[in-house]
């Protein structure tokens, strides 16, 4: 076996990643609890969980690198770079928010950082990473594009159409099947016929399987999907195997999951209990440090929020503009 | 009768369609929900439960859960509705339409006229529409507009849980393709409900209000924010006719018409956005049959031609409200 | 190597095959031939070239089995037992065509035959053919229902949804990838990536490959499939190797086909002179009575142009029918 | 300055942008053709040959033939369009917009929106619209008052080859996603074109004629069966002011306003399916806004609320003709 590229990340990576990993977990745990107290409106899907996939996957990406993401978006935006509090604001609706307040949860973007944004369509990601690979690779930038979708989304024919596209027109694509086990309620063992790597196949790409808890194999298999890319040798596919802790979306009582599924999965497939373990015992990191940034963060996410919630909403004058460029 | 929620009055007309027509089937999106899960079968109902429980009743042959494939499964119905089966599919948000709008207007909506007469495509797509719900520009819109432009399809706007009952039981009925437009934030509205079965016709306008001195014609949600405003007004001495064309599609222009040949005004209440809405297509049916009688300018109150925006200050300024619907028939009335 | 269930096939059976392919080829060429003359309107795509695959597929299909085809429909119309005479007037716009010359070349359509239409967009048919499984496993008809599209339309994301679909509910279905070789212009080896059999296996399904220019090849994958289907064992797909002989539509200037390429179709690959060969070297039937039906179809063909010059064409009164059942 | 078919204007547009620009490609269906084939390169230049030799001249990196999958490559175009290009891609029949609109309406049209005005999508989507051809129901139909209804697209429909070369210019350079409406019986029109380049800028109608009776509002193909029938009655006595509006969104709402306020009758002329239409926006905006100028009802001329029948025949009936246009200026001038 081919020593992980992920375990020979230095220090400062590593730290990083797990600094990525946490303020994910911490901002949507958060985002909860607010959501739960009231003071959040709208839609919300949480990524907790999953913050693996995301920082596995956008850890070595630049600016000039895209990534399209779905419903469930904080986390790809933390990933990319996107400012937390900008993002807490936006999910508020405030006029500061990284969006203004119009977009919301479901349709955070900064495209500066390369972060095309989420999105309230389920499989609406893959047409517009074709787009930005294109973009790439007709400007010769370099850049590579990724598109998240989730195991529902993989179904939708926008995503398997712009399987056959990346393919055809040989784009510096990646495409990061994130199933975790359910679409709303309905299992992706039902609602997913056949395989997702043989997909990939079908559609002549190359296509590799990881668990999803795990930040150092999603790192692997991105690394060398990205790597293919960057090389101009086409398109790859990831099927990222996680779990949400969350509901679909707050509120969802979450009743067609097993009996204790959550808290199993919480106790037994943490991303970050395991990161923490693996730097541990490799001896790459001493736990002080990784507690450092827990405190760090949970400042960080406790200032957004206090901010969100003092910052000022938008008014009438802000209703009707940005529809255009020019008018 | 008992007071039922709009949510109920849907739920309920499916049911009784479902146990006197074994044809009928419904399908879309975790409408029973928890497939393949390890947890409570019939999980969810759909999204805000509206088909809850009639997969326990009717069983998974007829109630169906759908991968989210909305152009296989919406044409899948459109399929099934042109060989026998009378299936109520559900799009969840309508603002999805972008993913299958091809099965419904090129295909079930224009089957009957392209092949002649000889196809019936029996369909119920049930859609959630409108802002309100803080759900932002992709989960908020209103689209009928956009349904109602297109030949064949019929297109169903009701504005109360008695209004859902007897339009759904009617659209389960009709043999053309139907679009039946739920407004999300309507769901947990009351009121009474006969428990029987009963059908209201398509084309057939309901006068809400009647009154000598405004005409407001109004859809879905707006009906109500319509007769909020009739009733205050009426005791400035405005009167108002409140018309709910209850379907864009067939339009009961007629009613319309008379209305606004009493009253002389018209206002016209859409919360979708402005642009070839159905604000415009009222306002120019009357500007073209009922000039004459027309004595003021027509008004219309719709949203802005903005995307429905996320903040709740923004969405609220962008619906339509009472004050906006009072000040558009004051002026009308020449009361500004 | 198993014996061809088409070779089995009653002499009976043998000679409504031959007739089939016949009279679409001389449906066909006969449409070009009026074409070019400026005797009909419109956009024609012809079938000439392919009819083995639509005979093999539709042979044993009864009424209650549907299909759903493409823009290049009048073969498999003609297989699935549509009136020619009908048809020829759908094409010519007249007030007796099978739609009332509503519909012309690309939606004629005959329900009752189980017929659902061509299609003028492609990947149209497959999501409908879901539908007209679905009714016949919930009504237990016994029927199945077939969907053809071309090369290019197995990429269309509505094609693809379908295969998942079927293998999702089970469904009775066929899914017939007539691989002419061109989406238009396009060649299917550029614009199709990966594999069409894959793509099959990639969505659970059994999948085949075969001749299209062989009636007995394609017969017996389809009877397979069929079977299965009614069988209450689920989709499948055949991936169907033909040609076409004439333009993508007519008035094509062909100018992307290789030198000489539809003179070599039309001296090697046809599968009625292919037919002919197989069922007297194996001394099934006599050519004279292949002659004859030769003579036959002509005539019948004759007949149907002359009755469609004739014919009336619908009136103002037309138009505005047939919208709705209720108005 | 030559004379030149709209085919060629379009075409020529397109290839100047192209050399001016190298962030300007162009993608679609068989736009150069010929892909993987084994004879003529370039060999289709799109189904109507609009972007023939452009292939040649700029290459197969710049202009990339799709597979058949509007979503993907649509898609794909919005997608460029918000990371650094300008695609120019062809939706080959407006049509089939049932089949990719959600990349159009809820991606591009919203992005600038949604993303608080931070993103920046210059996209161009040319498609072919129109009756006439004999293509029937799924290759004949309008659709431009379904793009107008949504928010934050951009709507342009040429209505002669000079206008086409200049719109397509400025659509080219527009930051805003745009939908250019090619009216496919329009290919082989010719006039004077002139051979440098020139922009159009959206939001500015084109008065075609001016006279004092009545304003003749018209949309593309329909603009020159407008000014057919303002020639011939102009003879008689009736002074038409003919207004093409070239953007349908933005929409030039003044000097439509001012025509109206001047000739107090109008007639608005649309290809398109009746309800919802470009032909109720505008008999809407001025029965709201010019109310009290007007001697007459508004009349509008378009298509009946039908699929667009296959038979040469119904198609010719289906179609807004100059004697219906005739018929209508007659009327609400008075001299029916
Ligand atoms: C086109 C479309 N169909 C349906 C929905 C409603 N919807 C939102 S998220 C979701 C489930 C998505 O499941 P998956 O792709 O597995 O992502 P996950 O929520 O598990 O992260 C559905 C059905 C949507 N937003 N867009
Ligand atoms: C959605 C859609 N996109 C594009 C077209 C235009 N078009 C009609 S036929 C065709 C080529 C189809 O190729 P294929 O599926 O291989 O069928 P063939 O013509 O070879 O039989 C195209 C692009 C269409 N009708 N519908
Ligand atoms: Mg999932
Ligand atoms: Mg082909």
């Amino acid at each position: 076996m081919q020593l992980s590229r992920g375990m020979q990340l230095s220090r400062e990576e590593l730290l990083r990643a797990y600094r990525g990993m946490r303020t994910i977990r911490d901002f949507e745990e958060r985002v909860h609890d607010e959501f739960a107290a009231g003071t959040i409106p709208g839609f919300v899907h949480l990524y907790a969980g999953e913050e693996a996939s995301a920082i596995g996957v956008c850890l070595d990406l630049e600016d000039k690198d895209r990534i399209a993401s779905t419903h469930r978006g904080h986390g790809h935006c933390i990933a990319k770079g996107c400012d937390v509090t900008g993002m807490m604001m936006e999910i508020y609706g405030r006029r500061d928010g990284l969006c203004g307040g119009k977009g919301g949860s479901m349709h955070i973007a900064d495209l500066a950082k390369g972060m095309m944004g989420a999105n309230g369509i389920v499989g609406g990601g893959p047409p517009l990473v074709c787009g930005a690979a294109l973009s790439a690779k007709t400007l010769k930038t370099g850049g590579v594009a990724v598109g998240f979708v989730g195991d529902g989304g993989s179904n939708q024919g926008t995503t398997l159409e712009s399987y056959n596209l990346a393919r055809v027109w040989n784009l510096p694509a990646v495409f990061v099947v994130e199933d975790n086990g359910y679409a709303e309620s309905t299992a992706s063992g039902w609602a997913v016929a056949g395989d997702q790597l043989k997909r990939a196949e079908a559609f002549g790409m190359p296509g590799r399987r990881v668990d999803g808890h795990d930040f150092f194999e999603v790192y692997d298999a991105a690394k060398e999907a990205i790597d293919r890319a960057r090389a101009g040798d086409g398109p790859s596919l990831i099927h990222v195997c996680l779990n949400r802790y969350y509901g679909h979306f707050e509120g969802d009582a979450m009743t067609y999951r097993g009996e204790g599924e959550v808290d199993r999965l919480r106790a037994e497939r943490d991303s970050l209990a395991l990161f923490r373990k693996r730097v541990s015992e490799a001896g790459l990191i001493e736990s002080g440090q990784l507690d450092d940034i827990d405190r760090e963060v949970a400042l960080i996410i406790d200032g957004a929020v206090a901010a969100s919630k003092a910052a000022p909403a938008p008014t009438l004058a802000d209703l009707t503009t940005d529809v255009y460029v020019s008018y | 009768m008992a007071k039922k929620t709009f949510r109920m009055a849907i739920n309920e007309a499916i049911a009784q369609e479902m146990r006197r027509d074994p044809t009928v089937i419904v399908m879309g999106e975790d409408n029973a929900g928890g497939m393949g899960a390890p947890g409570e079968d019939d999980a969810w109902g759909g999204v805000l439960g509206v088909t809850k429980g009639l997969m326990p009743e009717f069983g998974r042959e007829r109630v169906l859960d759908t991968p989210i494939t909305e152009s296989a499964f919406i044409g899948a119905a459109v399929g099934a509705a042109a060989t026998g089966l009378r299936p109520v599919a559900e799009l969840m948000f309508v603002d999805f339409m972008g993913v299958c709008l091809d099965q419904i207007y090129n295909q079930a909506g224009k089957f009957r006229y392209m092949f002649g007469g000889k196809a019936v495509t029996p369909l119920v797509i049930r859609t959630m529409f409108g802002a309100g719900f803080r759900a932002a520009s992709q989960h908020s819109q209103c689209l009928y507009p956009v349904f109602t432009h297109f030949p064949g399809l019929k297109v169903v706007i009701p504005s109360s849980p008695y209004e859902a009952k007897g339009l759904m039981i009617q659209s389960i009925r009709d043999d053309d393709p139907v679009i039946f437009f739920e407004h999300k934030v309507m769901y947990d509205d009351e009121e009474e409900v006969p428990d029987e079965s009963y059908t209201i016709p398509f084309g057939e306008a309901n006068l809400t209000r009647e009154g000598d001195d405004v005409t407001i014609v109004a859809f879905g949600r707006m009906v109500k924010l319509a007769n909020q405003v009739a009733d205050s007004l009426a005791g400035d001495g405005i009167g108002c006719t409140v018309v709910d064309p209850r379907t864009t599609s067939p339009l009961d222009t007629e009613t319309i018409l008379e209305c606004v040949a009493d009253t002389g005004r018209l206002v016209v209440v859409d919360e979708a956005n402005p642009r070839c809405s159905m604000a415009s297509d009222i306002a120019a049916l009357v500007a073209e049959n009922a000039f004459d009688a027309l004595k003021a300018p027509i008004r219309m109150v719709t949203a802005p031609h903005t995307p429905v925006p996320f903040s709740p200050d923004l969405e609220d300024l962008y619906i339509p409200t009472p004050e906006k619907i009072e000040a558009a028939v004051r002026e009308v009335a020449g009361r500004g």
